[in-house]
């Protein structure tokens, strides 16, 4: 259902990659792998719409995402390097306005039970500002068990986690991909997640 | 021709403070200008020179 | 739809409210400025009046727009930014509700403080009263236009004086038709015909610059 | 239709292009400046009224033209940019502002050089003249802006971006300024009530602003072929370029 | 000592030659606030002339305070204020290369910048000489002065707005010297008196302010 | 000639480390190891005067460095995590400028031949903008070659080297302490440096 022909990336003026393609298709499941600064996190981007593709292409459902905006967005769950966390408003909070902000009407009973399945219900109403980093990151991830959308697109999801959080939400992700979902990553770490296919992506310089 | 004598052009009735430095003016943006871009194609090739063989 | 709207307002209040200090900075950065200019000017009351519509008006403007560098950058800093431009609600949408949110804590005040301003300025009764007005029909414009400059400088270096630099210049038409309202007043002359530009000012941003700072902010993420 | 434009927008093929037409743009600026200058100075007769001073308009008012249009024309490369997303246009766009914000201030100046011994005083706050001074902050905005974001294609679309909002502007803020003089006091002085112009002083003011635009075109040119070196500093044409120009530096 | 102290203000001057456009700006601040003015007083002459020496001074002022918050802050995220604390020679003695540099590259030019928007404020050739000899005196006091607020917000969020409020009470001494002296001359009697106490200012604040911005760059740092 | 008494370190409401003691002569090295987080610059600040402890005293030559001030910075080179580089000038105006604000007269010869014993003359001339991360710290360690100082405090300087660069750096170090220096580093990485004495600090939450 996402297909990509060609894509390019120029950063400064130096070509990150060219000639990135692929198809993922429900059930699927994408690494995208490299060194630090090889370009993984510009390719999520490019593949959200947030950045321009050099050259090159980025289809959903067989329509370039430039013309599906609407359908395509209301599918897509994206999870960057930042957390996107007010240091002013508590988890819940946060939690339950960025859902709303993205047109998802939560309850906040159903925000509760999200921040309880990653397990910090506990810190549901403190200010962000005083949560750790590993905290605040499962605050963020707290949105996928809020969100409707096929396609969930994470930069270093696990970075931050402690060992327990990591398994959580690896069955997360296979619960997603084996009810019809796709998922694409990045990460440094390995982590064990079921899928029905598993293709791996490497970019080098 | 308009002027008796080159004193008289340059006096321009009296107003050559104004019009001398406006026309003035205009010549040296413009040379500034040229000369400054000159500069920088030069600057920028070296650049590069320096990246190229390096 | 709707409710994302409603949601971004929301949030936006809530965090100006648990961050009121921030508010209130905007609020005695426009007090001082315009309590220096008497210092500077000296205290004779007929030459303060004659140009408290100009004085007042161009210190609302520099408070509105000092503010306004604030509009963006926490949420470009900390990724809230993003997730708005994933929101499959259109962007220009939610810029309106963020605009909006920056005139109720920035904008309204202003326009509420300034009265009591222009009493230190011996303004008489009925200016003070096109004063109010005029500032509540102008300064919607001033927070949507600079909204346009606060997402053009996102992320760029020294951007403090830049975004003046980018919306002083556009300003120019609210502040004319602003202090001219009050001057007018001020001569006994009807205030009518600058008050209905200075509306349709606003409208026209209303309608323009939510576009405008939506690609503006497209850039900046990228 | 036989032209593929799309050769001629990559840098590496208009660079040298650019090379070739620059030396046509400077003969042809040149020519018109001397032909412009022969009018201005030896044709035009002396005029009743300001005496010799009104020779100035034939530089003021090119240059206050020039910066008019070279606005316009910047917009409309930076509008086509964002549309198509060219970086050719962008860098045109970029190219142009500084020469724009260059007849800008000349036109300022050389209004005040006049205004002095026509009005006595160097300034008045006349609607021209202001729109004329804010024209001059848009075109530095624009500058400043492209000057302070690191990433070319991002400083490109911003500036691009604040072109278009400022090509709005721009008759808004002209009939603002216009209105608020209007309403305020007469002002004393008038621009308009210049004596007409005799063909001959009509023919050479367009003869200099031919040379003011024909120099536009050149410097513009000029200028963008820097940005071009400057920004594909890495790529293997510009390396090559370099190395083969190198004797010359 | 000599060595370092030279060091620091070259490298400064250096630096805002590499970055003209940064300390132009500020420039442009100055020259489009103080053509706000006319814009929303309007065009009269003799009105704008009266006002002028407020006017200038306060955007001066403005100017150089809202260029400050750059004063110490790249230094402070690259990480070249920490080497600075760690020079062997006094911190003081740093900060006034630093101060100098700043009030020669942001101070000077609005300095020289001033008499231009002096005749458009219609003033006469006297007021245009004071004036400039007035901001000569006093902006060196407004650099000083403004170093303490940029010291002590250091690295506090929302800065920009902050430093108005620890530093425009402090420049209201300044204002009333400075704007005081152009009026006088402007009324015919002699500015002498306002000028003397300007310069008193000016040395004042050079013994006392690089003391309090060294002790506020430390506190910063830690 | 450097002697602790005591160190403890309060970050926000946290004790990050209390009764940090050593004494370290001419010849020596202390290594400072620990987890992220856990105080390692913390504690080189603190040793170095920009950070006031919460308790505790440093002593240079036996008195405390308030009131040896002059002396004792005059004798010290830090080198902390950020580099100190001024995009806008070139390597070398960065390495001339920073060592003369520091007191120390250098000519431009000694500056390059600074940058040309740790391998990167040929960058002398380009912008610091324009370096490479490692580059870039490589110009600030060059700094090293200048220094007259005795005790040298550096945080993880072997970060982002490239494994020549970390050979001649360890061999710099070495040539120092051999020669009387003392040093002071935290690093992740295991460097063999030749040293008299070597000491090893481990701070742990
Ligand atoms: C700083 C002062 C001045 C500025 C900024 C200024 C600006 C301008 C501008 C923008 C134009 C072009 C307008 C158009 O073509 O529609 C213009 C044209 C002109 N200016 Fe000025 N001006 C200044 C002073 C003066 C003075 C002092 C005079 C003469 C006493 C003058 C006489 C003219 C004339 C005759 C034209 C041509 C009008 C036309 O083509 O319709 N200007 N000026
Ligand atoms: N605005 C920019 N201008 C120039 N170069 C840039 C810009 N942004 C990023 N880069 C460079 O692009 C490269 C790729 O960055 P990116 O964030 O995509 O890497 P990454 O593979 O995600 O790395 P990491 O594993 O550290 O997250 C980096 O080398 C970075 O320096
Ligand atoms: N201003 C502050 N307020 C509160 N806590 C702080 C502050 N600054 C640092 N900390 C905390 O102090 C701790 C120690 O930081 P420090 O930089 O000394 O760690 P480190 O051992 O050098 O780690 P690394 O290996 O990542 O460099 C960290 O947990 C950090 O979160
Ligand atoms: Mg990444
Ligand atoms: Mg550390």
């Amino acid at each position: 259902m996402l297909l990509t022909q060609g894509l390019a990336c120029l950063r400064g003026d130096r070509l990150l990659f060219k000639n990135v393609e692929f198809e993922l298709n429900a059930g699927g499941l994408l690494y995208v792998l490299g060194e630090n600064g090889s370009g993984k996190s510009s390719l999520l981007r490019m593949l959200c719409g947030l950045m321009l593709p050099e050259s090159g292409t980025v289809f959903w459902n067989k329509k370039p995402i430039k013309e599906e905006s609407e359908s395509y967005l209301s599918n897509l769950t994206y999870i960057g390097h930042l957390n996107g966390l007010k240091d002013d408003l508590t988890a819940l909070e946060n939690l339950t306005m960025s859902a709303r902000a993205a047109g998802n009407e939560v309850t906040e009973d159903k925000a509760l039970a999200a921040l309880a399945a990653i397990g910090i219900e506990r810190c549901a109403n403190l200010p962000a500002r005083v949560l750790s980093q590993g905290q605040k990151r499962r605050v963020t991830l707290a949105k996928l068990w809020l969100s409707e959308g096929k396609l969930w697109i994470l930069d270093e999801p696990f970075a931050a986690l402690d060992i327990a959080s990591v398994s959580i939400l690896a069955a997360k992700l296979g619960e997603h991909l084996s009810s019809g979902g796709m998922a694409i990553l990045t990460t440094h770490q390995d982590v064990a997640i079921h899928a029905q296919s598993t293709q791996t992506l490497r970019l080098s310089e | 021709m308009q002027w008796a004598s080159w004193s008289a052009f340059f006096n321009m009735g009296g107003y050559a403070f104004y019009v001398w430095f406006s026309f003035g003016l205009t010549a040296l943006c413009v040379a500034w200008e040229v000369i400054s871009l000159r500069k920088r194609s030069k600057a920028a090739l070296r650049l590069s020179k320096i990246l190229a063989q390096g | 739809m709707n409710g994302a709207w409603m949601t971004v307002l929301k949030r936006d209040l809530l965090l100006a409210f648990r961050r009121r200090s921030d508010v209130a900075t905007t609020l005695f950065f426009f007090l001082i400025v315009s309590s220096l200019f008497p210092l500077g000017i000296g205290p004779e009351p007929t030459v303060l009046s004659s140009i408290a519509p100009g004085v007042l008006w161009v210190a609302a403007l520099l408070a509105g727009m000092l503010s306004l560098t604030r509009l963006f950058a926490a949420d470009f800093a900390d990724g809230s930014l993003e997730q708005m431009l994933l929101a499959p609600q259109p962007l220009t949408l939610l810029v309106t509700a963020k605009v909006l949110a920056h005139w109720l804590v920035c904008g309204l005040p202003v326009v509420l403080l300034a009265p009591l301003i222009g009493l230190q300025y011996a303004l008489p009764n009925d200016a003070l009263f096109v004063l109010i007005i005029s500032l509540l029909l102008g300064t919607p414009a001033l927070s949507l236009i600079g909204a346009i400059g606060a997402a053009l400088t996102l992320g760029v270096r020294g951007s403090g004086l830049l975004v003046a630099l980018l919306v002083l210049p556009l300003y120019i038409p609210v502040l004319i038709f602003g202090a001219g309202a009050v001057a007018a007043s001020q001569h006994g002359m009807s205030a009518q015909a600058h008050l209905s530009l200075l509306a349709a000012c606003s409208l026209l941003a209303l309608v323009l610059a939510p576009l405008a700072t939506a690609a503006a902010l497209r850039i900046s993420v990228e | 239709m036989s032209i593929n434009w799309f050769k001629y927008s990559s840098p590496q093929t208009f660079y040298p292009l650019a090379g070739k037409m620059i030396p046509w743009f400077v003969w042809l600026a040149t020519i018109f400046a001397i032909a412009g200058l022969y009018i201005s100075f030896a044709v035009a007769p002396t005029d009743f009224q300001q005496g010799e001073a009104y020779r100035i308009i034939f530089v003021h008012v090119p240059a206050a033209w020039m910066s008019m249009v070279i606005y316009i024309v910047m917009a409309g490369w930076a509008a086509l940019g964002l549309a198509l997303n060219a970086r050719l246009s962008a860098m045109m766009a970029q190219a142009l502002a500084p020469t724009g914000a260059i007849f800008t201030l000349l036109a300022l100046v050389t209004g005040s050089l006049w205004g002095k011994p026509m009005w006595g005083a160097w300034w008045v706050w006349d609607a021209r003249l202001t729109s004329e001074l804010i024209l001059l902050f848009l075109y530095l905005g624009f500058i400043a802006l492209q000057a302070s974001i690191d990433d070319p294609r991002r400083a490109d679309r911003a500036g691009a971006l604040l072109a278009l909002v400022g090509v709005v502007n721009v008759p808004i803020i002209y009939f603002s300024v216009k209105w608020w003089n209007t309403l305020h006091q007469g002002s004393s002085i008038n621009m308009g009530a210049a004596p007409k112009m005799a063909a001959t002083m009509l023919m050479g003011m367009l003869l200099m602003a031919l040379a003011f635009w024909m120099y536009t075109v050149a410097v513009a040119l000029m200028r963008v072929r820097c940005i071009m070196l400057e920004r594909e500093r890495s790529s293997d044409w510009v390396k090559e370029l370099s190395v083969t120009a190198g004797g010359k530096l």
